[in-house]
């Protein structure tokens, strides 16, 4: 049977619908950080850094205390606290943010495998057991409708949870007062400080919030779909969770979109035992798409007015 | 040009200092020590004070071979950010130029040196061009933000090399992961004899891989520092930096200016992989899944403040760091991660300016900005993705 | 894409270690102390894999000779030479290079030093064709993957053959990193191995395309279970630890590589063993005992370079017998696992 | 007015030192409550810095506020909120893709439920505010598509919305229609008339002798005088503001106009935005006269200046020069041809900032053959001898022209320019604001260049948005409005004429651009 139509077949399966979900949750969460942060006027390209920190700090809290909750709270404050990095370096000290977010995935990077050998050494970060990893949910009920019931409610909890977030962080960028200063910040800094907005304390939560998120990515990756640390085991899935933010015209829904596209790819990918299709190709395509969205062709992309630029106050 | 470099030293120096010393801190505070750490670090890189009996001769070559592409690379991301662009694409535009000198070295394999050579550097410059050129007409035309743009470039270079020498075209053989050697006439040169029995410093010629890429290496960086400073480009090139509007109501078209200087900074990049191929490794390898030259050019280009001086000074300093870390393992059991942290603080260093910082801001030298005083900050995110610059 | 200059970083503490113990390394009896270098691949020391048995091998030796150890971990591609050159110019006993991806710097090093002993991994000293130089000071250290990729398969296709897997579809599947040599010996043997148990078994083989993400074969192996899979195994390193793992969560039976991995996920049925520690130790005692000889030296389940490990699983003594007469015709040569996937 | 009131505001010793500038020297400044108060003085006197202080955007190095009598601390906006005062900023504070309630609302938004922004209230709000002051707004509009006027408007509604009782309006009426200025000042008495106090910053004499009841003027940082505005005049204020007595007029002689330069016909060009902003402009101008163009902002005159000059492209028309058809023509191409330009965003378009003044002396002209060899290698002696040739004639104050235009003061930077565009003796020059918030010096100094470029026989363009410059400079008078040349009139023409030829009749004062909400919200 030809490719394209093992493909086709492929797409009327729910285990590959189910696949591209998790796949695609493992981007939205840095993605919707990378929008709070961008909505807030400052540049995020170090969601791939603030994961990877996760990650580990996951792993490590996870085999230290056999509590999957705990680890991912651990993890998540991992990459709050990377992101707090970024956040000083770039709104205290108004750095290139590109350079700061650059620099923080570098840094995590480095430090990881640096605090690998400082507290495994040659033994390998150990495997958590299957009893402390984040589980894997069936919503009673639900999960018995046929073909939905296992893409949308037969996921990992952090499926569930990163759904709730995906909403969650709508409504309060379009809904709520906090919404409403968050994206006045990013739009127009100086008319919300003189309107009596704390410029840099709105700045300073999302940024930080943008590692949460992507924190608690890298405890997904880390002890919700495996169950070890590797090295660079994020392998650029905060670079795909930018492009995502681009592709969904920093919108959360539009993001998620983006981010189940990407999805798709991989967990069509994944079935190349069965059907051969050229990895290249498909590891290519959110870039490729990602070019096509900026190109204007999918229409164009409009980031907040401000975001990248620094905040001097008293400046016009 | 003398005047910028003297009033900005103060700045990338502080900045590789703090780095150091909270590099030697981290060391410390895993139990290390630092002081053995940098000794060693400068013994590998510059064949000083070598204690475990190091060939100072042979670790000042390794270094230099490292700096070589660096410095190419350097002025690939340097130039863009004097007309306000951030090419973060070096690295896949460095790529794309190994490809194309690797393509064309293989093809015409037969063909003699003289006519060869040039054809394979130029080759790669071209395809180092072109890459970027993507990124610099999306920018131009549509306003698409380059950081964006050169960092999707980087990763469709990435796999499309992998294609290529892994059961693609470019396949040695099955089984293999890389390409079939470039024909002899396509490689540069090594300074020394490139000969086993030829003993020099006590060891055979052969090892010490310093290759004549290191004289284009230099001359491009001159060329740099011309165009930028001594041509009417440049001169718009820099304007177009400074105030595209400013640029504009005085008729350079900008538009134009942006194409121009991420094709040439593409064919700098595509230079610096030539070279490589050329110079060092005469065919395309996995080497190449995990090279990082074109990011290392981001730091070098940002501590040598973008001046074609301060870049090969930089390039000299990650290049020895490069070369050194191998060393520090060897020799004072420090792995060699601490000189990707030391390059990761030296990048906040430069970007926060904590050096001003600390200086309370002296006026003219506390720029809190990652940018030297006289380059413009990278354009923010809105005003170029949604205004592409307009023309009369 | 800054973070693939990290994708093999290594871990240091080891060299810490071995730093330590090299202060007080006592050597008992040998006048000369010998040393020996060991320069990994972008691997780095703890891949869970080759570079990590060879520092195990390295380890072994340096108690049982009293010998000097230094390792130097490549943090990129352009390192190898630098750092086969280092240890050579310090007049190192034997160099050793791990991994098939330095088979090129060990040919061009192995030329400039004729005096120096160097062995490596999975390879032999190479030209930029490929092409063997045959230096005489080079010792290349090949293994049979397909002798133990044979054992898993036996167990494997037993497996199915007689219902004692979880779906007993016959059905199987294998997860490859890239499709490179030594993880295709290990997936010919498994295969062939397994149809020979049970004829009419599918053996289904994927490739992640990476070795360091542990999610993208936990899809490849996910896609394998919802194929009716119920034996995995993995070849991708680090990334293949999430086969191991999805399999335990589909509660289906997954097979390690190169270590024994069974404290990797109960599921982890067996381990295909490639002894790298074995063959690191083999070399070094071979130069300290004076009897370094060039060429090749291949390891496989003859000489017990390569091998299998059962694990999380108590085996009938019928498998266990069907295994022990499987191996003795490998090593009495009746029978000689394929180096390439067989195509049915 | 209530002379016994107590202080509203009262500033003690105010000192601030910005790099390279003493903003504020000791200024002593208070405010009786329920006055309109001026505060007055060339730009970079001081004026913005003290105010920015009062709302807590700039810190003083020394000094103390009081607030109706008590000492205070503002160490932000929200501080400055709090204790009643409210800013209305030259630069208007507003976010175009927010709705006029939203902007309105921001810091103080009302809320249901857990944090939702309650739009209904919100609405109620604006309408209350709306219907107490007589400010009609429509709370839906989006801010960005509301005239200028509605967009002040605006402002002062957010500013009374946060309960303000001391209103500091910087600069109000810079961008408004005579009509508009007038509505503004009315809405302005009637404020004080509720009891609020209002800090009056202006540099435009006239308006402040309209508006205000008492007067403080500044120079360099210092406040050098406080005046009773009924006792007071111009030349009294303008003579403070300078340090020495000033003419208001430029005296010249009568012009001898030549053949055509320009035949401008029935031009059309897009703005920014790409909605239509010139709509047909057709004028003749002739060498040997300064042909000025009156109008509000943003009628247009941008436009027209650029698609003269070759930065924009015209949608439509012909512009002939010398009988030269021209119109498609870049900037390049039409310097060459003789056309200069002195933009009218000095810092925005004019200069590179961070370029020397030799550098910013070649802009546009780097690839002609005089400063470059085959246009591309540049001659740098060439590029010296011409900066210091032009900073000679033109007396720029600089210590060298390695200097970065960014270190001259606005007046030196303009001249630059002027030097720049000038020095090539161009047959036709096109200047745009050409003495925008530049010391008074400065302005006689230009004027007087601009005059003698046409006694030189060129033909000179002018825009202005300060009326008087444009009847006291030019030979003939433009009236533009909604992109189009309504009338020529001679410079002596009467004032209110002329504004209401500019207000094409002065009907309603949203004109120029797209009406926001129904026409009924209006006046």
């Amino acid at each position: 049977m030809s490719a394209i139509g093992d493909i086709l077949h492929l797409l009327i399966t729910a285990n590959l619908w189910q696949a591209t979900l998790a796949a695609a949750i493992l981007l939205l969460l840095p993605a919707l950080g990378g929008t709070i942060s961008e909505r807030s006027g400052v540049v995020n390209i170090a969601m791939e850094g603030m994961m990877l920190t996760g990650a580990f700090f996951g792993v490590a809290a996870d085999l230290a205390w056999h509590n999957p909750w705990l680890a991912t709270g651990v993890a998540m404050l991992a990459g709050a606290l990377m992101a707090m990095v970024h956040a000083v370096v770039s709104i205290q000290f108004r750095a290139d943010q590109i350079v700061s977010g650059i620099a923080i995935n570098i840094f995590a990077a480095g430090l990881t495998v640096f605090l690998i050998n400082r507290i495994y050494g040659l033994q390998d970060v150990g495997h958590v057991d299957q009893s402390a990893l984040l589980p894997n949910i069936n919503v009673p009920g639900l999960d018995q409708i046929p073909f939905l019931g296992k893409v949308f409610f037969q996921q990992n909890v952090i499926v569930y949870v990163a759904l709730v977030l995906l909403v969650l962080t709508h409504l309060v960028l379009f809904r709520t007062r906090l919404g409403l200063r968050i994206r006045a910040v990013g739009e127009h800094p100086q008319a919300a400080d003189t309107a009596g907005i704390n410029v840099f304390a709105i700045r300073y939560g999302a940024v930080v919030t943008s590692g949460l998120l992507s924190g608690l990515s890298g405890a997904f990756l880390a002890i919700g779909i495996s169950n070890t640390f590797v090295p660079n085991m994020t392998d650029g899935r905060g670079y795909i969770a930018l492009a995502a933010m681009i592709f969904g015209k920093w919108t959360p829904f539009g993001a998620f979109v983006a981010c189940l596209i990407f999805g798709l790819g991989q967990a069509i990918y994944d079935n190349n035992s069965i059907i051969h299709i050229s990895p290249y190709l498909l590891s290519m395509l959110p870039y490729l798409l990602t070019l096509i969205v900026l190109a204007g062709l999918v229409g164009r992309s409009i980031p907040p007015a401000a975001d990248g630029l620094p905040y001097v106050p008293g400046s016009e | 040009m003398v005047r910028r470099l003297t009033t900005g030293l103060a700045m990338p120096l502080g900045s590789v200092l703090l780095a150091f010393v909270l590099g030697g801190l981290i060391v410390a505070a895993t139990g290390g020590n630092p002081f053995s750490a940098y000794a060693a670090l400068v013994c590998g890189g510059f064949g000083i004070g070598c204690a475990g009996g190091e060939n100072p001769g042979l670790q000042i070559s390794n270094t230099i071979v490292f700096v070589i592409p660096l410095i190419t690379a350097g002025i690939a991301v340097a130039l863009p950010f004097r007309a306000g662009l951030f090419n973060i694409g070096a690295e896949g535009q460095l790529l794309a130029g190994s490809i194309a000198c690797t393509a064309i070295g293989i093809k015409f394999s037969s063909l003699p040196s003289p006519i060869l050579l040039p054809m394979v550097l130029v080759g790669g410059m071209v395809g180092g061009a072109l890459w970027a050129g993507v990124a610099g007409v999306l920018k131009a035309t549509i306003g698409a933000h380059e950081v964006v743009t050169t960092i999707m470039m980087n990763y469709i270079a990435q796999w499309f090399l992998r294609y290529l020498i892994v059961g693609g075209p470019l396949q040695l053989a099955p089984g293999t992961s890389k390409s079939s050697p470039i024909g002899a006439g396509a490689r540069l040169a090594t300074l020394l004899p490139n000969d086993n029995s030829l003993i020099i410093l006590g060891l055979p010629s052969s090892v010490f891989r310093v290759h004549t890429g290191l004289l284009i290496a230099l001359a491009a960086a001159a060329g740099f520092a011309f165009l930028l400073w001594r041509t009417s480009l440049g001169y718009e090139i820099r304007a177009v930096g400074q105030s595209q509007k400013a640029a504009r109501y005085a008729g350079i078209s900008v538009r134009r200016t942006i194409i121009v200087t991420m094709l040439i900074a593409g064919g700098f990049a595509g230079l610096a992989g030539a070279i490589e191929i050329a110079g060092v490794d005469h065919n395309l390898t996995d080497k190449y899944f995990s090279d990082t030259t074109g990011f290392d050019a981001i730091a070098v280009a940002l501590l040598g403040l973008g001046s074609a001086v301060g870049i090969v000074l930089a390039a000299i300093l990650f290049g020895a760091l490069h070369a050194g870390g191998s060393v520090m393992q060897a020799d004072a059991g420090i792995s060699g991660n601490l000189v990707f942290i030391l390059q990761a603080l030296i990048l906040f260093s430069i970007a926060a300016n904590f050096v001003g910082a600390i200086r309370q801001r002296i006026p003219g030298l506390g720029r809190p900005t990652a940018l030297p005083p006289d380059l413009p900050p990278a354009a923010p995110m809105m005003t170029e993705a949604a205004a592409p610059p307009t023309e009369a | 894409m800054a973070y693939k200059r990290f994708k093999f970083l290594g871990v240091a503490a080891v060299v810490l270690m071995v730093a330590m113990a090299c202060g007080g390394s006592n050597n008992p009896g040998t006048s000369k102390q010998y040393k020996i270098g060991l320069v990994t691949d972008i691997g780095g020391l703890n891949d869970k894999s080759f570079n990590h048995l060879a520092y195990v091998g390295l380890e072994k030796a340096k108690t049982d000779f009293g010998i000097k150890d230094d390792v130097t971990e490549s943090k990129s591609g352009n390192d190898y030479v630098n750092n086969l050159t280092g240890f050579a110019s310090k007049n190192y006993d034997l160099v050793i290079g791990v991994g098939f991806l330095m088979q090129e710097a060990v040919g061009t090093v192995s030329g400039q030093f004729p005096n120096i002993h160097f062995a490596i991994i999975d390879g032999a000293g190479t030209d930029a064709n490929g092409n063997d130089l045959k230096h005489t000071n080079v010792e290349s250290l090949f293994f049979k993957e397909q002798d133990a990729g044979a054992m898993v398969g036996v167990i494997a296709g037993w497996m199915e053959k007689n219902g004692k897997a979880k779906k007993n579809k016959h059905v199987i599947g294998a997860v490859g990193g890239i499709s490179i040599p030594p993880v295709n010996h290990y997936i010919a043997g498994y295969k062939w191995a397994a149809t020979m148990e049970d004829p009419s078994i599918k053996v289904l083989v994927g490739y992640s395309n990476d070795f360091t993400d542990p999610a993208k074969c936990k899809g490849q192996a996910t896609s394998m279970i919802n194929s009716n899979a119920d034996i995995l195994f993995q070849v991708a390193g680090g990334c293949g630890l999430g086969v191991l793992q999805g399999a335990g969560q589909a509660g289906v039976y997954s097979i390690g590589v190169d270590a024994d991995q069974k404290d990797a996920d109960p599921s982890v049925i067996a381990s295909a063993l490639k002894k790298v520690d074995v063959a690191t130790y083999t070399a070094i005692k071979n130069v300290v005992n004076g009897q370094f000889q060039a060429g090749a030296l291949t390891f496989s389940i003859a000489n017990d370079g390569a091998g299998y490990a059962v694990d999380n699983l108590t085996v009938p003594a019928e498998l266990q017998t069907e295994l022990k007469t499987f191996q003795d015709k490998i090593k009495a040569g009746t029978l000689t696992p394929p180096a390439d996937i067989p195509t049915p | 007015m209530n002379e016994q009131a107590g202080l509203a505001v009262e500033m003690r010793g105010i000192t601030k030192q910005f790099p390279g500038v003493l903003a504020n020297n000791e200024v002593d400044f208070s405010v009786r409550r329920g006055e309109i108060h001026a505060l007055v003085g060339e730009n970079g006197a001081g004026k913005s810095t003290l105010m920015n202080i009062l709302y807590g955007l700039v810190h003083p190095d020394s000094g103390e506020i009081l607030i109706n009598g008590k000492t205070v601390q503002i160490a932000g906006p929200r501080d400055a909120i709090g204790l009643g005062i409210g800013m209305v900023h030259q630069h208007f504070m507003l976010i175009p893709v927010f709705s006029v309630g939203e902007n309105i609302m921001l810091g103080r938004e009302p809320a249901t439920g857990p944090d939702f922004y309650d739009r209904a209230r919100a609405r109620k709000a604006i309408a209350e505010l709306t219907k107490r002051y007589g400010l009609a707004l429509d709370p839906d509009a989006r801010m960005g598509d509301l005239p200028v006027g509605l967009q002040q408007r605006a402002e002062i509604v957010k500013v009374l919305y946060r309960g303000a009782d001391i209103l500091i309006l910087d600069e109000p009426t810079g961008v408004l229609t005579p009509q508009e200025s007038k509505d503004l000042f009315a809405v302005l008495r009637d404020l004080v008339k509720g009891g609020k106090t209002i800090i009056f910053i202006s540099h435009k004499l006239k308006e402040v002798l309209e508006i205000s009841d008492r007067i403080t003027v500044m120079r360099r940082g210092k406040v050098v005088g406080h005046l009773i505005t009924k006792d007071t005049n111009e030349e009294e204020i303008a003579t403070l503001m300078v340090g020495r007595a000033v003419l208001l007029r430029v005296d010249k002689s009568p012009a001898k106009p030549g053949g055509v330069a320009l035949a401008v016909e029935n031009l059309t060009a897009n703005s920014d935005q790409s909605v239509p902003a010139l709509k047909g402009a057709s004028f003749e101008l002739r060498y040997g006269e300064i042909l000025g163009i009156a109008g509000v902002e943003g009628n247009g005159q941008s436009e027209l200046m650029e698609v003269l000059a070759g930065t924009r492209r015209a949608t439509g028309g012909q512009v002939l020069l010398a009988g030269r058809d021209i119109t498609t023509m870049d900037a390049n191409t039409e310097r060459d041809a003789g056309v200069a330009f002195i933009p009218e965003d000095r810092r925005g378009t004019g200069l590179v900032l961070s370029f020397s003044i030799a550098e910013n002396s070649i802009l546009g002209r780097e690839r002609t053959p005089t400063f470059s060899w085959r246009h591309f290698v540049l001659n740098l002696i060439a590029i010296r001898n011409w900066a210091l040739k032009l900073v000679k004639e033109f007396d720029i104050r600089t210590p060298s022209i390695e200097v970065a235009v960014r270190n001259l003061s606005g007046g030196n930077q303009q001249k630059v320019i002027v030097a720049r565009e000038i020095g090539t003796n161009p047959k036709v020059l096109l200047a745009a604001q050409p003495t925008r918030g530049v010391d008074i010096g400065a302005i006689e100094f230009i004027h007087r260049q601009i005059v003698r470029e046409r006694d030189n026989g060129a033909a000179v363009l002018l825009v202005s948005a300060e009326l008087d410059e444009v009847r006291s400079l030019s030979d003939r008078v433009a009236v533009m409005y909604e992109g189009r040349i309504v009338s020529i009139e001679p410079p002596d023409t009467p004032e209110e004429r002329l504004g209401l030829l500019m207000t094409g009749g002065g009907s309603s004062p949203s004109m120029g651009r797209r009406p926001a909400g129904p026409e009924g919200l209006e006046a």
